[in-house]
């Protein structure tokens, strides 16, 4: 008897997905009793409410969206049970001629924002943390994909990204976001948050927990394998959708381990796992940044239950 | 009659006071959570306490959507009469109207943005762009289905191509002009705040972008009950219009009501 | 005044009309204009090879069975409509008449239903010269009081500001004759202008566009069903055959002017109509419309 | 009348193809980037080397815009022909209807989404919701417009209200009709797409969406040539229909070709 | 066949209609029927106090000048109009006329543009029983026939497959009369059929009209101009004064049938005509609706 998962995206098919499309290519997810229907995505924050309104039964979603709901509606946001990107992607990128090299740069400088995006509403945060005038900061709205056009043509002066989305658009406009421009992380200035990751409803959990176990179990393992051979996970992402270019979603893959993932925690704890202390910092920053009414614990946001073993968790990325 | 009248009315706002009644007793009882679909009375609570900060947003998109929808009844007139008056340009001009109408906005809004950066100006383009095709389409067809002998009336008075669509043409068409504008200004909106979702700082469509991405949902309907209304008062304005202007037409409704 | 004013020209019927012998050039040429609606299978023969002149000035009425393209003759002078051979000659040139300021009085009376009486009749002020050019300014005033004078010689007073579905048939049928007349034309063209009228008010009518064409010598072209108007207000009557139609039979109506109601029971009025109606019988007798019983 | 025709037609193609050489020099000439707009030239070979995969693409949104479009037109009919016929409709499911339709259907994807799952059928009905509202609102008009002489002949026989409307006052209402269909496809194609590119892993929406996200913008614009395409390709098959549906209310053009 | 066999009943002019005294109820019945259209400043009077009876089979003629209410008084016995104030009764019920299988020719020939001359005529065998029940397996069959045979009586042989607007004026006129007929009613109401016509093909359906009514004795009232029409067809003559209506005078017409045209040409005849023609206008003199000239 074959359980069916609903399972939604954070975005359209992305390489840094890969490692759903691997375990379901391979069958991994069978072999686990599992048949994971995979669907693409409206956003990382909007996975959340997809499970919460019940259409679907997990995701790869934003674990600060589950903080948000889960403040005012404790009970039904999902639960995530693997975090996958342990580095938070906010950022801010730039021109390198317009300067923007550290936060007191911003000062007296438009930037643009997708309205809503953990980015955006993270600014006033970061702000306060690194001692920024915000009334000297000139803030313009617009959707995501527009920001690095409007970077390009020089209409804002800095845009609030998702690094890992914004590197490869640059890429895309044919700009060197390495060489032409300076990135801002919030990572690197107080804002040490979890990102995406895994998360599952609270009634599957309930119900089914062996199925969350499958899913972790079988996730797991092709994350491991990805880290190993990109080459043979971009197939399994070509399989599920040959629109992409194929090029590029590799390097964002490969991005997505090199900028988002490994790290000194990584190596500490394994994949997938998440340190309490630093959790319960993230969630008073997104409480501060949001004016949330409530405080969530880590326990509602984050369950380590499912992980397995700490030894198969532990990636060993390697380049091909 | 004026009796009548007044009771037909009642019975109407009767029954769209039910439709919300059904709504609230549906979420209600189907226990629907206020992330999907909020109930009536929370989203004008929250309309309510919110419509202070809305106000300046209302007035924003209000305004580009009558500008938008100002140029939009001129442009359709426009291509609309000359649809419907030469044979080459309904060949050449609907097939590329068609296509260009089938095309969602959304995909030209950044193109737009980029070039007229953002704010009110893709706004207006955008309503303007979406709500000007179902105008041309019906003065183009009241145009060609204009009777030939009440042109004839003029034509034998040797009256200029001209003459005879103003005199003859246009007031024929008035019916469905009126029917189209009805369409229009509510596409008019849909354009506006799209436009406002993609790129700007104020407008209804900020509004619900942001409500969205904080998952207050309640407020994002309030931001669609605000269209709504919005539509609704525009349409009764052209409707007064409308009544004066296209009588002649609706006679049936006098009998009825004789 | 008597008839000898305005010459009248009788064309032999089915004869071309002669070249020269003509001293003005008429104010309306059919030559041998046939008309065809629809074509192949579908083609609908309305008038075979017709010729007619009318001179300038002259009153000239058409008869002849319904279907027979009388009214396709007055589409043609008025330029609606181009024969599909022949030629059609207007105030010297070919086709349309925009300079000769012609009044056409539809068979179907079409007002514009978004318009008033009133609005519907100035109609023509507002799109012929030389009162165009002050419509706007005259449209509450003069023009206005000329609309309802017309009105009230047709009996239609107090109902200028109705719209067209307020009138009846009849009604209607006077309002389109004042459309006709209210821009003075040089041509009139009136389909059956009376023909949804009682007795009285037709003879009422005739009376007035008796005095009408008698002061302005208008050249006109009526056609009617009723020879007894024919006889009272044409200077030749032009009698049709079946369609296809052509012209059979052009006669000059002699008796003098103004005539009157009582004439038409005179020995000479009823021997005309007499003898057209005889013509008429014996021209249809090969082709005759409608079944026997 | 026939060689008439045909040069209309060459002279109509003659200008769709200027208008695309338009638009091409006008790129080559501003040095149009196309990151922003494209030539046609280069969305043309786009469209033909990617069409392989793009067919199944066009296929799911074909299908579900013919759904939505379907249902569309039988619901907008009903609304139109109850809206028409009674006045306590007009003043009730009016309102209703402008309201409902002044909200930007994006809004309500990702209630559908939550509903129904992403795929077909949140697309057909978004495809249906926008595209019955112009439907219904000129089918209204042409009813309302209906002359009641004609009905009377009706009347004076006896009929019954369904059989006056069936014999009278539908056909009266074909010009609005077809009139409106113009318009209802191409809302009907826009709605399907808004959808995909919400909820969707198959579609042209997502199929733009995946292209707009990479920055493929030849890719992107190749699908806007698509819908544009399918648009007109339905719209020349309805004014197939049309010219033999409508043909008596189309006098105009028979008389100015004879 | 004598005129016996229809008694008609003579109502005096002004007074109500006695209540008692006919045995038979008659088949139209309009009791202190008044119709004012719109209200306040804006009210058209169209008809004033009109009582009316018209026996079952009876054939009345309606005659009075343009815009009296002749045509208003046939939408009310159709059940298309609601007096004002008093009563209609039609087949011994108030209003409507569903049962009685009216047939109506209305003063302008509306002819569903849609539809061929043949879908158009055929339209009555759509709506009324019991042709309603067969008019799809028929429609192509014996009711087309039906159809073509009347449309040839009426000399439009070949314009069936036709389009309203590819008929001349009189055409429609023939063709809206061949709609009031085809479903064979009980109740006849004609508005001026055959006003557009000419005198000829106009005398041939007069014989027509009557050979029907002879053969099924329908219940006709007839709105006509033409008082030779009135006196070759009618039964009765009922003469109507200027707007609003009234019925001034209610004769009965007692030639023999089957009546002919040359009899409408003899002494009584011409008589009866001028007798009409007398009283309509000392009946008008009061109210000329037209200025003298
Ligand atoms: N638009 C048209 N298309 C096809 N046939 C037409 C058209 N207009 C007129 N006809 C045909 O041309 C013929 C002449 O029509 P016309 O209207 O001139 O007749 P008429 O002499 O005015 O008749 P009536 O006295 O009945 O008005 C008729 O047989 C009619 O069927
Ligand atoms: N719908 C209407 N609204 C207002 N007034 C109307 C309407 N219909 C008819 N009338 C008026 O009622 C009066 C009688 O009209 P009706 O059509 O009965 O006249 P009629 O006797 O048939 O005249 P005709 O011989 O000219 O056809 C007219 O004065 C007309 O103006
Ligand atoms: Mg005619
Ligand atoms: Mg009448």
């Amino acid at each position: 008897q074959e359980t069916t998962i609903k399972f939604t995206l954070g975005w359209k098919t992305q390489g840094s997905d890969a490692a759903f499309f691997v375990a379901r290519d391979k069958g991994y997810y069978k072999a686990e009793g599992l048949n994971v229907v995979i669907d693409q995505g409206e956003g990382s924050g909007a996975t959340v409410t997809r499970i919460m309104g019940g259409a679907y039964d997990a995701g790869f979603g934003d674990v600060n969206a589950i903080i948000q709901n889960a403040a005012a509606k404790p009970g039904e946001a999902p639960v995530m049970v693997y975090m996958i990107w342990n580095k938070p992607p906010f950022a801010i990128s730039s021109k390198k001629s317009v300067g923007i090299t550290k936060p007191q740069d911003l000062e007296g400088k438009t930037l643009g924002g997708a309205q809503g995006t953990p980015t955006t509403r993270l600014i006033e945060v970061f702000a306060r943390k690194n001692n920024v005038d915000m009334s000297k900061v000139k803030l313009t709205n617009m959707a995501p994909n527009l920001q690095e056009p409007m970077l390009i043509k020089g209409d804002i002066d800095g845009a609030l990204v998702f690094n890992i989305t914004s590197y490869f658009n640059l890429l895309l406009n044919r700009q060197d976001p390495e060489k032409d421009y300076n990135w801002l992380m919030f990572g690197d200035y107080g804002l040490d948050l979890y990102s995406n990751g895994l998360m599952v409803s609270q009634k599957l959990l309930k119900e089914n927990p062996k199925a969350v176990e499958g899913l972790v179990r079988a996730t797991n393992k092709a994350m491991m394998e990805t880290a190993k051979d990109q080459n043979m996970a971009m197939k399994s992402v070509m399989a599920f959708d040959n629109l992409v270019n194929e090029a590029v979603e590799k390097k964002r893959l490969q991005y997505s381990f090199t900028h988002l993932m490994v790290s000194p925690e990584l190596a500490e704890i394994g994949v997938g796992d998440t340190k309490d202390d630093r959790m319960a910092r993230a969630i008073g920053i997104i409480v501060e940044g949001y004016g949330l009414t409530r405080t969530p614990k880590p326990e509602e946001i984050f369950s380590r239950q499912f992980l397995p073993a700490k030894s198969e968790r532990a990636l060993v990325y390697t380049a091909n | 009659m004026l009796d009548l009248r007044i009771k037909q009315r009642i019975v109407a706002a009767l029954l769209i006071v039910l439709f919300f009644a059904g709504w609230e007793v549906f979420c209600i009882a189907s226990g629907m959570s206020d992330l999907i679909l909020p109930r009536p009375s929370e989203i004008m609570v929250t309309l309510w306490q919110r419509f202070p900060i809305l106000w300046p947003h209302i007035l924003q998109t209000l305004g580009s959507t009558m500008l938008g929808f100002g140029l939009g009844v001129v442009l359709g007139v426009f291509l609309g009469c000359i649809i419907g008056a030469s044979r080459t340009a309904y060949d050449t001009v609907y097939p590329l109207l068609i296509g260009f109408s089938s095309i969602p906005k959304v995909a030209i809004v950044p193109i737009l943005v980029l070039w007229f950066g953002s704010g009110t100006v893709p706004a207006v383009l955008t309503s303007l762009s979406i709500c000007f095709f179902p105008i041309a389409v019906n003065i183009a067809t009241g145009l060609a289905t204009t009777e030939p002998e009440m042109e004839d009336v003029l034509k034998a008075l040797g009256a200029s191509k001209l003459e005879i669509l103003w005199n003859v043409g246009l007031p024929r068409t008035m019916p469905f002009f009126f029917a189209s504008l009805k369409v229009a200004i509510t596409y008019a909106f849909v354009g506006t705040v799209l436009a406002e979702t993609v790129a700007s700082n104020r407008g209804i469509g900020n509004v619900m972008m942001s409500a969205a991405s904080s998952f207050n949902v309640p407020l994002l309907f309030a931001g669609l009950f605000i269209l709504a209304g919005l539509g609704v008062i525009l349409y009764a304005i052209f409707s007064l219009i409308e009544g004066r202007v296209t009588g002649w037409a609706n006679r049936k409704n006098d009998f009825a009501a004789a | 005044m008597s008839e000898s004013q305005t010459p009248s020209l009788s064309v032999a019927p089915g004869t071309s009309a002669p070249e020269a012998g003509t001293h003005r050039t008429p104010a309306i040429e059919l030559s041998q204009a046939t008309v065809t609606f629809g074509r192949g299978k579908q083609a609908t023969p309305a008038l075979s090879s017709t010729t007619l002149r009318v001179q300038d000035g002259e009153f000239v009425a058409l008869v002849g069975p319904s279907g027979c393209g009388k009214s396709t003759i007055l589409r043609l002078v008025s330029g609606l409509l181009r024969p599909t051979t022949g030629a059609v000659i207007v105030g010297g040139r070919e086709v349309a008449a925009r300079a000769l300021r012609v009044g056409m009085a539809f068979q179907n009376p079409t007002m514009l239903p978004w318009m008033t009486i009133e609005q519907n009749i100035m109609l023509p002020l507002k799109i012929v010269q030389p009162y165009k050019a002050s419509y706007r300014r005259e449209r509450k005033g003069a023009f206005r009081d000329k609309a309802h004078a017309l009105l009230a010689q047709v009996g239609l007073k107090g109902f200028a500001g109705k719209y067209p579905w307020q009138l009846s048939g009849g009604m209607l049928q006077r309002a389109n004759l004042c459309r006709a007349l209210i821009h003075e034309p040089r041509m009139l063209l009136l389909d059956e202008p009376f023909g949804a009228l009682d007795q009285f008010t037709r003879e009422e009518l005739w009376g007035i566009l008796q005095d009408l064409w008698l002061a302005h010598r208008p050249t006109v072209l009526l056609v009617t069903h009723d020879l007894r108007e024919a006889g009272f207000l044409a200077s030749r009557i032009c009698v049709m055959s079946a369609r296809p139609g052509r012209i059979l039979d052009d006669s000059p109506v002699d008796f003098a002017r103004p005539r009157t109601v009582p004439m038409t029971f005179e020995p000479d009025f009823v021997a005309l109509n007499q003898r057209l109606r005889e013509f008429i019988v014996s021209a249809r007798a090969g082709a005759a419309p409608v079944e026997a019983h």
